[in-house]
């Protein structure tokens, strides 16, 4: 029965699986009982079990699924987590703001809406321009008259709308060197 | 021995090669393209210059394994116990604990060699600024240590000195806990940085107002140098191990006259 | 850096050379050592008319401190200093058309500089738009920074290398800063007032 | 013993030399507030302060022009000066920043001369009494990186509130302002197309771009 050549009619009952019904691979293939190995493996799991207290055994299994249901928890949610990031990343990019860039570079390079008081004409101003930092005793009025009003007028101007605040939490949580 | 350490020496050496040219690694990573790469077939140029560093960096890492395979293990295993895994430590505000242990290896180390050459020295030539005239009941009575009071009693003799001279100001700070280093300035015009030990005085150097809080450095200017001159000489002249909050207050004492001794002179 | 100084010495009948060339014998005969030279330069510059009321703005290099540049602002009701890093120079240029110098006025004070124990002492020939106007010499006691306390010893110095010529009360601008911590800028309006002096007075006769 | 040159000779000799960096290369974006730690994060990897983690500051920024009025054409000198709030001893800077040159599209960056120094406290009184005019002022607080010559500076800033630094400041924008830029000796540009690259690395965090401040002036 054995034989080292190739077996045409056993390859085409086979899908071509096995081709030759040598030596080599029968004992594989005929085995109807496991390998030692793992049969002294599993006797000695068996045993172990058979001694095992029922309800100790229950308890063993709830804390092992448990455990396994934490573990899949996490990856889950750190799978959210990522999709939620790189879909976010995919459509809008916005991680900076053109109008900021804008205001902030107006801001420090020109003044754009840090000048001091509504001064439309041009003309110097020196009780609101000098008076900041004005060393003492220059003339121009006892100090503390006349400063406050210029800028408030200004500040509620200012004032950008506060709901933009999105949640920043999440995004210190991010992985910084997400791609 | 020499042998050992030529080779310990070598592989010490090609570790700092490995390191510095996967220093270069990263570096060149992290500048990416550059403008001295030119234009056409940058990112080509760019990888080669890439592959030429890992290649050199395997190179080092072969030198490195050679000449560690070329060491002579230590015979006996070292007991630094649980402190060996400090080295390995990853996290970053632990990373400093190795290295300051190591450092104190190394202080200790120092500490031991010279106390033995000091120790030596010392032996040969025996100086006495002590007086010796004690009866052995009165030195048993008196044989507590000076340089590891607790710090109260320093902190009490300063704040009494503090009290007796009201024309020095005095300002403390103690680099090492029982060691206080106090600067007692006179004036606007010169201050005298004064280091204890324990209830010893251990090093007085007089300064120009301006100049820096420096312990270990003289005066630039030659009047200070004398005065810090008269100083060393008043605290051997009093030095006495047997009394030294005794010893303290009277050099204070003698400070303070080389001060107004020079005042007088500035001012005629 | 401690107090310094600065003093006229009247040439009398000799001229500029011959005056320091005294000068230095004494204070060599004293065990001095020459260390180098010094310069002392001023340039002033006012403001144009279109900024209103004048102001002069007064800039000063000392070769003591070769990294600053001082300048003194005066208003007509104080001054104000100010010192800054060697690049102010190049923002006075910056500047010319609001603030101009006029170049007969730039004055300065150079000659040998000798260190003497804890002294230093510089003789300076005075220029203005480079003629000779006379002598300044500086004397410097480095240890101490309050002018009260040292000013008899500085008096006693200088009267002994100078003779009947040293000052006997301290310059003006000290005298009500006798107390205060003394400082570089301190020099620098110390020189400030004598180039101004300097000015004003004829060109002396003896040019050599 | 050869006498000291004047401090004019010197700085003329300087000047010749070009050895003088009076001009700045400059780039500038801003980041959203949420993102700035992602850009630190990422600004300490790139740059060469590794080890000492990056530099905050903390400044007040005053800005003075001296101009002189009356005249046709107007004369218009911008000085700034800023001193550190968080630094007690720290010297004053002052600082001319003239007008930026865009160039073409080739050139990667902005160029404007630039006179950068140290001085003393009292600067903002002689400015004053120099006839300069304040004209605006502002608080910036940030982290400042460095990479070979490059120096990158993170900040918020903020609008002066109450009439003392540090009392009643208020945030411009809901951004950080990014700036890159470097101090060189003119005629350096090849140092434009190290901070190109170097922007290129922190896209798409922040754009780092040439901005046109007369084209800023016109779109406000």
């Amino acid at each position: 029965m054995l034989s080292p050549e190739r077996d045409e009619q056993l390859a085409q009952m086979t899908e071509h699986r096995v081709t030759t019904f040598a030596h080599d691979l029968v004992p594989d293939y005929l085995r109807t009982k496991l390998e030692p190995l793992a049969e002294n493996k599993m006797l000695q799991l068996e045993h172990k079990a058979q001694n095992l207290q029922c309800d100790n055994a229950q308890k063993q299994i709830a804390a092992y699924q448990k455990v396994v249901s934490h573990v899949w928890d996490i990856v889950s949610k750190a799978r959210e987590e990522w999709e939620v990031e790189s879909s976010s990343r995919g459509n809008t990019q916005q991680n900076s703001s053109v109008a900021d860039t804008h205001s902030l570079v107006a801001a420090v390079g020109m003044g754009k809406g840090l000048k001091l008081g509504p001064n439309p004409n041009g003309q110097p101003n020196p009780t609101s321009g000098g008076m900041m930092v004005a060393p003492q005793g220059r003339t121009g009025g006892p100090p503390g008259q006349g400063q406050i009003p210029p800028s408030t007028q200004a500040m509620t101007m200012n004032k950008a709308p506060s709901a933009i605040k999105t949640n920043i939490k999440s995004a210190a949580q991010m992985h910084p060197y997400g791609r | 021995m020499e042998r050992d350490i030529e080779q310990l020496n070598s592989a010490l050496n090609s570790v700092k090669i490995l390191r510095s040219n996967v220093r270069r690694v990263f570096e060149s990573v992290s500048n990416g393209l550059r403008a001295d790469h030119g234009d056409d077939g940058k990112e080509n140029k760019f990888i080669l210059e890439l592959q030429e560093l890992l290649t050199t960096v395997n190179n080092n890492l072969r030198d490195v394994e050679n000449s560690v395979s070329n060491l002579t293990p230590p015979s006996g295993p070292f007991s630094l116990g649980n402190t060996t895994y400090l080295s390995q430590e990853t996290t970053q505000e632990r990373q400093a604990l190795y290295g300051q242990l190591v450092n104190s290896y190394k202080w200790t180390d120092k500490i031991r060699e010279y106390s033995a050459v000091a120790g030596n020295i010392l032996a040969a030539n025996s100086f006495n600024k002590t007086y010796k005239t004690f009866s052995t009941t009165k030195r048993r009575k008196t044989q507590t240590s000076n340089h590891n009071v607790p710090p109260e009693v320093i902190e009490n003799l300063i704040t009494s000195i503090d009290r007796l001279f009201t024309d020095v100001t005095i300002t403390t700070n103690r680099p090492f806990v029982p060691n206080p280093v106090i600067q007692a300035s006179l004036g606007r015009v010169l201050k005298a940085i004064i280091a204890f030990k324990g209830l010893m005085i251990e090093w007085v150097i007089v300064k120009a107002h301006a100049e820096s809080n420096d312990l270990w450095s003289e005066s630039r200017y030659k009047v200070f140098r004398k005065v810090t001159e008269n100083c060393h000489a008043a605290m051997c002249h009093f030095h006495s191990p047997m009394m030294p909050e005794l010893a303290v207050r009277s050099f204070m004492v003698v400070y303070c006259y080389i001060f107004f001794v020079f005042l007088k002179m500035y001012k005629k | 850096m401690g107090v310094t100084i600065l003093t006229q010495f009247p040439t009398e009948n000799r001229t500029g050379p011959q005056t320091i060339d005294v000068l230095s014998k004494r204070i060599m005969a004293l065990g001095a050592i020459q260390q180098g030279q010094f310069l002392v330069d001023c340039e002033t510059y006012t403001s144009v008319q279109q900024l209103g009321p004048q102001r002069t703005v007064h800039v000063l290099h000392n070769s003591e401190q070769p990294a600053t540049v001082f300048s003194l602002l005066e208003t007509g009701t104080k001054t104000i200093p100010l010192a800054t890093d060697g690049l102010f120079d190049l923002l006075m240029m910056k500047m010319s058309s609001f603030y101009t110098s006029k170049k007969q006025t730039k004055a300065e004070s150079k000659g040998p500089r000798y260190e003497i124990g804890d002294f230093c002492v510089k003789l300076g020939t005075v220029t203005v738009s480079s003629n000779f106007k006379g002598i300044l010499v500086e004397v410097e006691y480095r240890p101490c920074v309050v002018p009260a306390m040292c000013w008899d010893l500085l008096k006693e110095f200088l009267q002994g290398f100078l003779g009947l010529s040293g000052p006997t009360n301290p310059p003006a601008y000290l005298q009500n800063r006798m107390q205060e911590i003394y400082s570089p800028i301190d020099t620098i309006h110390q020189y400030l007032e004598h180039f101004t002096l300097f000015r004003k007075s004829p060109v002396e006769a003896n040019v050599n | 013993m050869s006498t000291p040159g004047t401090a004019m000779d010197s700085l003329s000799a300087a000047l010749k030399c070009n050895i003088i960096p009076n001009q700045e290369y400059l780039l500038q974006g801003s980041v959203l507030d949420q993102y700035v730690e992602v850009l630190l994060h990422r600004l300490r990897g790139l740059c060469d302060n590794v080890d000492s983690g990056p530099e905050s500051f903390h400044d007040h920024e005053l800005c003075f022009t001296l101009r002189a009025a009356n005249t046709g054409a107007p004369m218009v000198l911008p000085l700034r000066v800023r001193r550190a709030l968080d630094v007690n001893d720290a010297p004053f800077q002052l600082r001319y920043v003239g007008q930026q040159e865009l160039g073409d599209k080739n050139r990667p960056t902005v160029v404007r001369s630039s006179i950068d120094m140290a001085c003393s406290s009292t600067i903002v009184e002689f400015l004053t009494e120099l006839g300069c005019r304040l004209d605006f002022e502002y608080i910036a607080r940030g982290y400042m990186f460095r990479k070979g010559r490059m120096k990158i500076t993170v900040s918020k800033i903020f609008k002066m509130g109450g009439n003392k630094p540090g009392e009643g400041v208020e945030p411009i924008s809901q951004s950080y302002l990014v700036e890159l830029s470097v101090l060189a000796p003119s005629g350096q540009d090849a140092i434009g197309e190290d901070m190109r690259v170097f922007a290129e690395q922190l896209r798409p965090l922040v754009q780092l771009e040439k901005i046109d401040y007369k084209r800023l002036g016109n779109m406000m």
